[in-house]
């Protein structure tokens, strides 16, 4: 990892990083900050672009016959779709509600993968976790009466618990017998989803009479309230995200135990050598990482309208999370914009699949397009003719050594 | 592309809810009984005044091959009597957290019907349809939940216990199977029926045919824990009921029977597959033709369709909550096909019997308690 | 191992972590051992059998079965198992800690299938058959795996090679016919090893950034044209599927034959590829200088050896399987593309790939494993046996992960394994 | 006919590491080439062999230009490498790392063992070269390694050969060996250009010397006619002063004592055999050894970064064998380890953080949780100006650093604290004279404040110059112990090889 820790500045006698280093976080120099990753966007909808049309049926049909029309039809097509993408992110309040509301738990899933990378740990296992600190999040919501100041800390408390058990088992698994989490997180992954499909049609949780597997409607005073008010989705779980955010970049920078994770990270041996015990830093990062999982899980059953938990309430954020990390290069203030972005994606490509007809599906080609190009500078440079920055692309994971 | 049409479906919007068209109520509504087969609802295309439709599927996707897809074929069918405005928006979920933004959307489209599809979106839809009483709404799989909401519910085990009879009386090995995707209520209902109507075979004909794949007790069985039938897994389980000796297979969820269909065929066994939803020989690949022996029927598109051209006749059946069964047509028994020579006359005609006792209630059994929403 | 006679017993000794293991392993071999005897041998009513069948209805040899009391059975596997414990307490004979370990785990599951058989009759050899099915693609994907980190590259993209194979070989194949759609769906594989490949060494992107760009763009182009041409031409999702050839003879063999004998091609294909390429790895030129590349780069490139090309070359050719295992799931299953019809197996593939120790064989027999407990989840989900479905189907997933920790545990992958290798 | 290199420039992002050097090697002749640490000699000669492409210059061989930037070229052109690092890979045998590149086949791939253990035993008994084949690299000595490097050069017929620092794994008795294999090689007609910093060896062996210091070649000497000090004059480009100056030591109370202790290797081999030493207050004990005998295990179990299979450690009296790193750290014990960069340093983290690696936890660098980064960048500031770390900012990745550099970060972390024992391993690796003169005269300081000093190195000059007393180690065991002001490196040399000694 390139990415220098950043000792605080003011601390540090030297003029330290810019203003928009602060804020960015994220590379040496604020040009370097937002020029490349603005290159690679643009760049991805270009991509993106010439997929519209190479996949435009309706317009290659037409070609044959008229030309010109057919162009012309495609050209529209990718205009319309990139327009409904822009609007759907963040054309009207209901758009960056939307944008805000689906960055929420990406950021906070992101944030788990990154905590994993910095600590040298490869954690695909954010689904599992946000499945089981979901469903620890909504058996406290069914079974404990509290008022709303109570029962949600509860309630989120829960999910951090039981995604960090799951998360911190896969840990252990690695501190005590040198199981790879690379294969014990996808495990898991499984385990958890078939335990919770299982678990919703208990009577713990599913609507008496009911054979649905799904849980009972959550009581209001465990639903996280919503910000713009309740015809908008955003709630106080953005909130947490981005306390989250800083938490960890607290954690991570300010604290002995983020010091330690980074000195597990970097290098185990000399981690060893300083005295610090590898194998329980191990298992605690697994555990804070399957927390902010677990966390990302609670948002997704206590704060998705109509509040009402059914087996697949992870969706894909746990994969797209580890793009989401990759993207950000594993720092918290890196993560948050990369899970804003998608957020913005993600929401704005559900309004472009109803405007324009194209599948959402573009927005997952879009992602691995820009973390294509973030992560080969040169590629970007070549087409824009940018000058030579002289940095090599980042390392950010490590192989497979234990 | 299908991009510049927004303007046109907004106009359409406008002008429908401009003029609402009162005069042909009755009719279209009222004839509910046919058996879902026979598709025979269109009059005149001039009788309907085209409503704006959108679609919403639940994480499965629209191409499903099961209850999404037969939604969405329902919306088209409509579409071609004239019901359905011209290019009616499908969306598809990924997630739980795209219901509602999808329906918003449809919302924000203009959509006068909304057909939300799985009981997945059963409070998405009932929060929305409370909140929007001039927009006409289709659940499937869900009781209604309002009055301006149809819940197309099916008692899919009616059919299924005939089969699962049909299957007793036809089987060589003494040996039937069923499996499914994974244990929710729409798949295992289907099971149970089966199960059931074996166990009655049984009963009635001093019989002991087995089935494996549905422990009627334990509400469990064999399942693929996929809806992908390219899942090697998939083959693997039909293969595994085809071992011991099963040769008449349900299959239930999209497209899973597909691999079991070149199972048999690979083995070279005298079996057959029953199949689920629309009838097997016109929906599915015509190299498995002669494999089926019937199809449960369960009218999810037939169902959409008259209830969108309801609306569009201006007639919307709002607020029935009334559960598609063999009585009212919305459940069957497709015909046999290449296996009309095959089953007996007299197993037959025992066959249409139970599908009468049972509309008319005269078998008693323990049904599978459908919705409980 | 002993210490040599100490009278001072100032000194302290310690215990190996392999005396360790073995004494825990054997204290857990002792609990299963009592488990078996207790609820497999004594859970059983007196005078019940169990019958395994042994032929299949395409089997030249009919009517083959093997009757056992479950009762007895597993009371004797019981007591085995506990006696392999027991032998491990004593720390003796190290060595044979990972034997009596994968001893245990079949007499296990031939305990537990006789309970669950009791009274009662399954196909064993269908369950040995499926075992063999299920594990196809999970070998092609550890197969991908280790020709790429045999010589220093990390995929992780090889879910996303198996769905893109799988893509191009239904729609090359419904649109030119079968050969087309294989030949197409490993070029597309080779394509994708090749911008993995590309990537990593071009550009030295993360590798594991780079296999999860190219899981991405697999799932989204895959899905996005499913969604946006395959829908709207739908005879280009309609190809014909690959039918399995029975091999002369040595189809006949009882319960062998049908194991292994009646399989497709890739079938045939996949247990070529194991044995090819593990011997050669070991005894070829080609394995010799693909494994010093991922072993150490710069003595490989000291040696003359072109160690970019090397690891263009079998990334490449990883890739290639990646997608022919990709034209099995989309050709010879139900021969249709479905959206992410890998379903996450290619991660599976290379959790596959660590569990067999990154050598060919122990892929495979990593993957038979899976496939065994798939297969034995199939077979238990009949027996009504009253145990959720829900819990039989992580019975696989759980079984991996007691094998990774248990038995392999810190394993040693290529030491230049994800490192890319920079010259100047 | 001859190797000559005209005008070669190297440039790295930030440092020249060649810079217009020329040189000539002719047949039959043995050029050595002198120069510090980080001088540019590895740089040189991987240019020449095909690892970089230079920037500017050429290279003939015999009348031809070179092709740059591919070894398989310069291979063919006849020359061969053995490198400073080894280039073996360890999990191959020795037949297979020799025909690596060359393999004899059946034609269709399958490599013909038979055919690869005959070269290899050819080679072998031509040069007298004893090595099996069979054997895996990982698993014989560093010495037995270097002989498979040479067969490796041998078998590819190599006309001129380049030695990169090879003594510096070999006892004395193995450099008179290998000297006699380099003049053999000069009597079969080959070039000879052999690297190091050593210069008793360059006089005795050389026909010519070339001396390179910053990256450019400062002349030429004969060996004949020059002395140590004016090499060692024209290599740090100032008068050196070779020898560590100390007064006796005075011993005082036991500090460390090691009893019976056995030690398994990763591998689980008992790589340290029933070992004992003690180390008092106010001595320098040294270890001297060839690499790979069980120091670094040694080392490692009694800093408490491995478990000890049987015996006893105590220090000061206090049974130690269970402890932790951070419990020996707490007890008053510095280690600095063998590999700076693999277990010294966090490469990726500042000089600051590096400083408080071992003791961020404690006040006064955090309370609580809280790391307290302003004391620590003090404190490391303070440390980087008395030990005269070259260094512009204390929050610059300590990567930046040159190795000296680096070494001297972890010695200012460990010696900065008071403490009583010292652990040293390898403390001069890799580091330049300047540094080399600076950590010495620290660590004798250290023992006159009265700290028991334990300083292991694979380098005998080094143990000879600084210990007060030398244990050899062999094979896991201390096979002799030695006063270094009585005893000669020959003696001592012998032990490392485990003849003669005197057994306690
Ligand atoms: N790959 C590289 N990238 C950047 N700088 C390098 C690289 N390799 C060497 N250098 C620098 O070039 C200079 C010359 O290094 P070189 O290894 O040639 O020295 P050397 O004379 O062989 O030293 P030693 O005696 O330590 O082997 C040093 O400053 C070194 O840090
Ligand atoms: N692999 C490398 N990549 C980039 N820079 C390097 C590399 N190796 C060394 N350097 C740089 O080269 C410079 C010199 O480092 P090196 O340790 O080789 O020098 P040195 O001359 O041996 O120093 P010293 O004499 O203090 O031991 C440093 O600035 C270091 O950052
Ligand atoms: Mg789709
Ligand atoms: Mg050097």
């Amino acid at each position: 990892m390139s990415d220098q820790p950043d000792v605080p500045p003011d601390d540090v006698g030297d003029p330290g990083p810019s203003l928009m280093q602060r804020i960015t976080g994220v590379g040496e120099s604020a040009r370097r900050a937002l020029l490349l990753p603005s290159l690679a966007l643009v760049l991805a909808l270009l991509v993106g672009a010439v997929i519209i049309m190479l996949t435009d049926v309706d317009a290659w049909q037409l070609m044959g016959t008229d030309a010109g029309a057919a162009i012309g039809d495609m050209f529209e097509g990718v205009w319309v779709a990139y327009r409904e993408l822009f609007a759907g992110a963040f054309g009207s309040v209901r758009g960056i509600s939307e944008t805000l509301f689906t960055a929420t738990p990406l950021i906070l899933a992101g944030l788990a993968v990154a905590i994993g990378f910095q600590a040298g740990l490869f954690n695909i296992g954010a689904t599992g976790q946000m499945f089981v600190g979901g469903l620890f999040a909504t058996w406290i919501a069914l079974h404990v009466t509290l008022p709303s100041y109570l029962h949600i800390p509860l309630a989120i408390l829960a999910a951090i618990v039981g995604g960090g058990l799951w998360g911190g088992l896969a840990g252990l698994l690695k501190a005590k017998t040198g199981a790879h989490e690379v294969i014990t997180t996808i495990m898991l992954n499984f385990i958890a989803g078939f335990f919770v499909l299982w678990a919703l049609k208990t009577s713990a949780f599913q609507d008496e009479g009911s054979n649905i597997p799904q849980s009972s409607p959550l009581p209001e005073s465990v639903q996280l309230p919503t910000i713009f008010g309740d015809e908008f989705r955003v709630n106080i779980g953005l909130f947490i995200a981005i306390g989250a955010v800083f938490f960890i970049q607290w954690l991570l920078y300010r604290s002995t135990t983020g010091f330690e994770f980074r000195a597990v990270g970097s290098s185990p041996g000399a981690s060893l050598y300083a005295g610090m015990n590898v194998a329980v830093l191990i298992t605690l990062v697994m555990f804070v990482s399957g927390a902010l999982s677990g966390v990302a899980g609670s948002t997704m059953t206590l704060g998705l309208p109509p509040y009402r938990v059914s087996e697949s309430f992870p969706g894909t954020i746990g994969f797209d999370a580890i793009a989401l990390a990759l993207l950000g290069r594993s720092h918290p203030y890196g993560v948050l914009w990369s899970g804003l972005l998608f957020g913005a994606l993600i929401a704005g490509g559900r309004t472009m699949q109803a405007a324009a007809g194209v599948s959402v599906d573009l927005v997952i080609v879009m992602q691995a397009l820009i973390i294509m190009f973030i992560a080969a500078p040169e590629l970007v440079r070549a087409v824009f003719r940018v000058e030579h920055g002289g940095e090599a692309a980042d390392q950010v994971t490590r192989g497979w050594g234990a | 592309g299908g991009d510049s049409d927004d303007t046109t479906t907004t106009e359409a919007a406008s002008e429908t809810t401009e003029a609402p068209d009162e005069t042909t109520t009755t009719e279209a509504a009222s004839e509910t009984t046919e058996a879902p087969g026979e598709t025979t609802t269109t009059e005149a295309m001039g009788e309907f005044t085209a409503v704006a439709t959108c679609f919403v599927t639940d994480d499965a996707g629209v191409d499903d091959r099961s209850f999404n897809a037969s939604g969405w074929k329902g919306v088209n069918d409509a579409l071609a009597t004239g019901a359905v405005a011209a290019d009616p928006i499908v969306l598809e979920s990924t997630s739980a957290a795209d219901y509602q933004p999808h329906v918003e959307t449809c919302l924000a489209q203009g959509a006068e019907h909304i057909v939300t599809s799985g009981f997945k979106l059963a409070d998405t839809t009932a929060q929305f349809a409370a909140d929007n009483p001039d927009v006409q709404w289709t659940i499937i799989d869900f009781g209604s939940l309002g009055d301006n909401v149809t819940g197309l519910e099916y008692q899919t085990d009616e059919g299924a216990f005939a089969a699962g009879y049909l299957a007793a009386g036809m089987t060589q090995t003494g040996i039937v199977g069923t499996y499914g995707g994974v244990n929710i209520p729409t798949v295992s209902i289907f099971l149970d029926g089966y199960a059931r109507g074996v166990a009655h075979y049984n009963e009635v004909k001093g019989a002991d045919v087995r089935v494996i794949g549905w422990d009627v007790e334990a509400q469990d069985g064999a399942f693929t824990g996929t809806f992908d039938p390219a899942d090697p897994q998939v083959r693997a389980t039909c293969e595994s009921q085809l071992d011991e000796g099963a040769d008449i297979i349900l299959p239930v969820g999209g497209a899973i029977n597909l691999p079991c269909g070149t199972a048999i065929q690979d083995r070279g066994i005298e079996g057959a597959l029953i199949g689920v939803d629309a009838d097997a020989v016109e929906a599915m690949p015509g190299e498995y033709m002669d494999l089926w022996l019937t199809t449960i029927l369960k009218g999810i598109d037939i169902q959409v369709q008259r209830s969108i051209e309801a609306h569009a006749s201006g007639a919307p059946t709002g607020g029935s909550s009334s559960v598609g069964n063999l009585e009212n047509g919305a459940i069957g028994l497709a015909p046999y096909h290449a296996w009309e020579d095959r089953v007996p006359a007299e197993l037959a005609a025992e066959v249409e019997q139970i599908l009468v006792d049972i509309a008319e209630g005269t078998i008693d059994w323990e049904k599978f308690v459908v919705g409980a929403g | 191992m002993t210490a040599t006679a100490n009278p001072n017993d100032m000194i302290h000794v310690r215990a190996t972590p392999e005396e360790k293991r073995s004494t825990i392993i054997g204290a857990v071999l002792i609990a299963l051992g009592a488990y078996i005897f207790w609820q497999f041998g004594l859970g059983v009513e007196p005078g019940l059998q169990a019958t395994f069948n042994l032929s299949l209805q395409t089997d030249t040899v009919q009517g083959l079965a093997w009757v056992v009391d479950p009762r007895q059975f597993s009371m004797i596997i019981g007591v085995i198992v506990a006696g392999l414990g027991g032998w491990r307490l004593t720390r003796r004979a190290l060595q044979y800690t990972n034997l009596s370990l994968a001893i245990s785990f079949l007499l296990l599951v031939m305990a537990f299938l006789a309970w669950a058989a009791a009274g009662s009759q399954f196909s064993l050899v269908g369950m040995l058959r499926s075992t063999v099915v299920l594990s196809v693609v999970v070998v092609f994907g550890a197969l991908t795996g280790l020709m790429c980190e045999r010589v220093g590259v990390v995929n992780i993209g090889i879910e996303g090679q198996l769905l893109a194979g799988a893509f191009a070989a239904v729609v090359l194949s419904s649109a030119f016919g079968t050969a087309a759609g294989v030949l197409g769906g490993v070029a597309v594989g080779a394509l994708l090893g090749w911008l993995l490949a590309w990537l990593s060494i071009r550009f030295q992107v993360d590798q594991i950034i780079a296999g999860v760009v190219i899981n991405f763009l697999a799932l989204g182009l895959t899905s996005l044209m499913s969604a946006r041409i395959l829908s709207e031409i739908q005879t280009l999702n309609a190809p014909e599927r690959i039918p399995a050839i029975r091999i002369p003879f040595l189809a006949d063999i009882p319960v062998l034959g049908a194991m292994f004998f009646d399989h497709t091609y890739f079938v045939y294909g996949m247990f070529l590829l194991v044995f090819g390429i593990h011997y050669g790895l070991f005894y070829s030129r080609w394995g010799l200088r693909s494994r010093s590349v991922g072993e150490h780069p710069k003595a490989a490139d000291t040696a003359g050896i072109n160690v970019y090309w090397v690891r263009y070359r079998n990334v490449i050719l990883g890739g290639m399987i990646a997608g022919f295992g990709g034209a099995f799931l989309g050709l010879a299953q139900v021969a249709r593309f479905e959206e992410n019809m890998t379903g996450g197996i290619g991660f599976i593939g290379l959790a596959a790939m660590i569990f067999g120790r990154w050598l060919p064989i122990g892929a495979l027999g990593a993957g038979l494993v899976f496939g065994l407990s798939r297969a034995v989840q199939q077979k238990v989900a009949i027996l009504n046996t009253g145990i959720p479905s829900e819990f039989l189907f992580m019975v696989p997933y759980i079984v991996t992960i007691i094998v990774v920790a248990g038995v392999v545990g810190r394993t040693r992958p290529p030491a230049a394994d994800g490192i890319p290798y920079i010259k100047d | 006919m001859a190797l000559e290199l005209t005008g070669i420039t190297k440039r790295f992002p930030n440092v020249l590491a060649n810079d217009d050097v020329s040189l000539s090697v002719g047949e039959g002749e043995i050029v050595a080439m002198l120069g510090e640490n980080g001088a540019g000699k590895t740089t040189l000669m991987n240019v020449l062999f095909g690892l970089y492409t230079p920037d500017e210059g050429e290279v003939v061989i015999d009348g031809k230009p070179l092709e740059f930037g591919s070894p398989g070229a310069s291979i063919a052109a006849g020359l061969g490498m053995v490198h400073q690092h080894f280039m073996l890979v360890p999990v191959f045998s020795v037949a297979e790392n020799v025909i690596l590149g060359l393999e004899p086949t059946n034609g269709v791939g399958w490599i013909n063992q038979k055919e690869a253990r005959r070269l290899v035993n050819d080679i072998s008994n031509r040069y007298n070269l004893a090595v099996d084949p069979d054997a895996m690299v990982e698993d014989i000595p560093v010495g037995v390694q270097q002989r498979v490097e040479i067969i490796k050069v041998l078998i590819r017929d190599a006309k001129y050969i380049i030695f990169d620092e090879p003594t510096a794994v070999l006892t004395p008795p193995e450099v008179e060996e290998f000297f006699a294999i380099v003049r053999g090689l000069k009597e079969d007609g080959r070039g000879v250009i052999f690297i190091t910093h050593k210069l008793n060896e360059v006089i005795e062996v050389a026909d010519r010397i070339v001396v390179l210091r910053d990256g450019k070649s400062v002349g030429e000497a004969d060996p004949k006619a020059t002395t140590q000090s004016h090499l060692a004059e024209m290599m740090v480009g100032r008068p050196v002063d070779l020898v560590v100056s100390k007064d006796p030591a005075e011993p005082k109370d036991e500090v460390l004592s090691v009893d019976r202790l056995v030690v398994l290797d990763d591998r689980g081999q008992r790589t340290v055999e029933d070992l004992s030493l003690s180390v008092h207050a106010g001595e320098i004990v040294g270890i001297a050894g060839v690499q790979g005998n069980g120091q670094t295990e040694l080392v490692e179990a009694i800093t408490g970064m491995r478990p000890a299979l049987m015996g006893n450690i105590r220090v000061g009296g206090v049974d130690v064998t269970e402890f932790t790193p951070r419990q020996m750290h707490h007890l008053g014990v510095a280690h600095v380890p063998e590999d700076r960069q693999e277990s010294g340093l966090v490469m990726a983290f500042t000089i600051a953080e590096n400083m408080v690696l071992d003791s961020y936890y404690d006040h006064p660098y955090s309370r609580g949780v809280r790391m307290d980064w302003g004391v620590a960048t003090d404190a490391a500031e303070r440390l980087v100006r008395e030990y005269d770390v070259k260094a512009k900012r204390v929050d610059a990745p300590v990567s930046t650093l040159s190795g000296g550099n680096q070494q001297k970060v972890i010695v200012a972390r460990e010696f900065d604290r008071g403490v009583k024992l010292v652990i040293a391993s390898q403390p001069t690796r890799g580091v330049d004279v300047g540094s080399i003169e600076y950590i010495h005269a620290r660590i004798v300081e250290e023992r006159d404040a009265g700290e028991a000093i334990l300083v292991v190195s694979s380098e005998l000059d080094e143990v000879m110059a600084l210990s007060d007393r030398v244990l050899v180690m062999f094979e896991g065991r201390i096979v002799g112990e030695f006063d270094p002001t009585t005893t000669s490196t020959t003696e001592i040399g012998l032990a490392m090889l485990g003849s003669g000694g005197n057994d306690e």
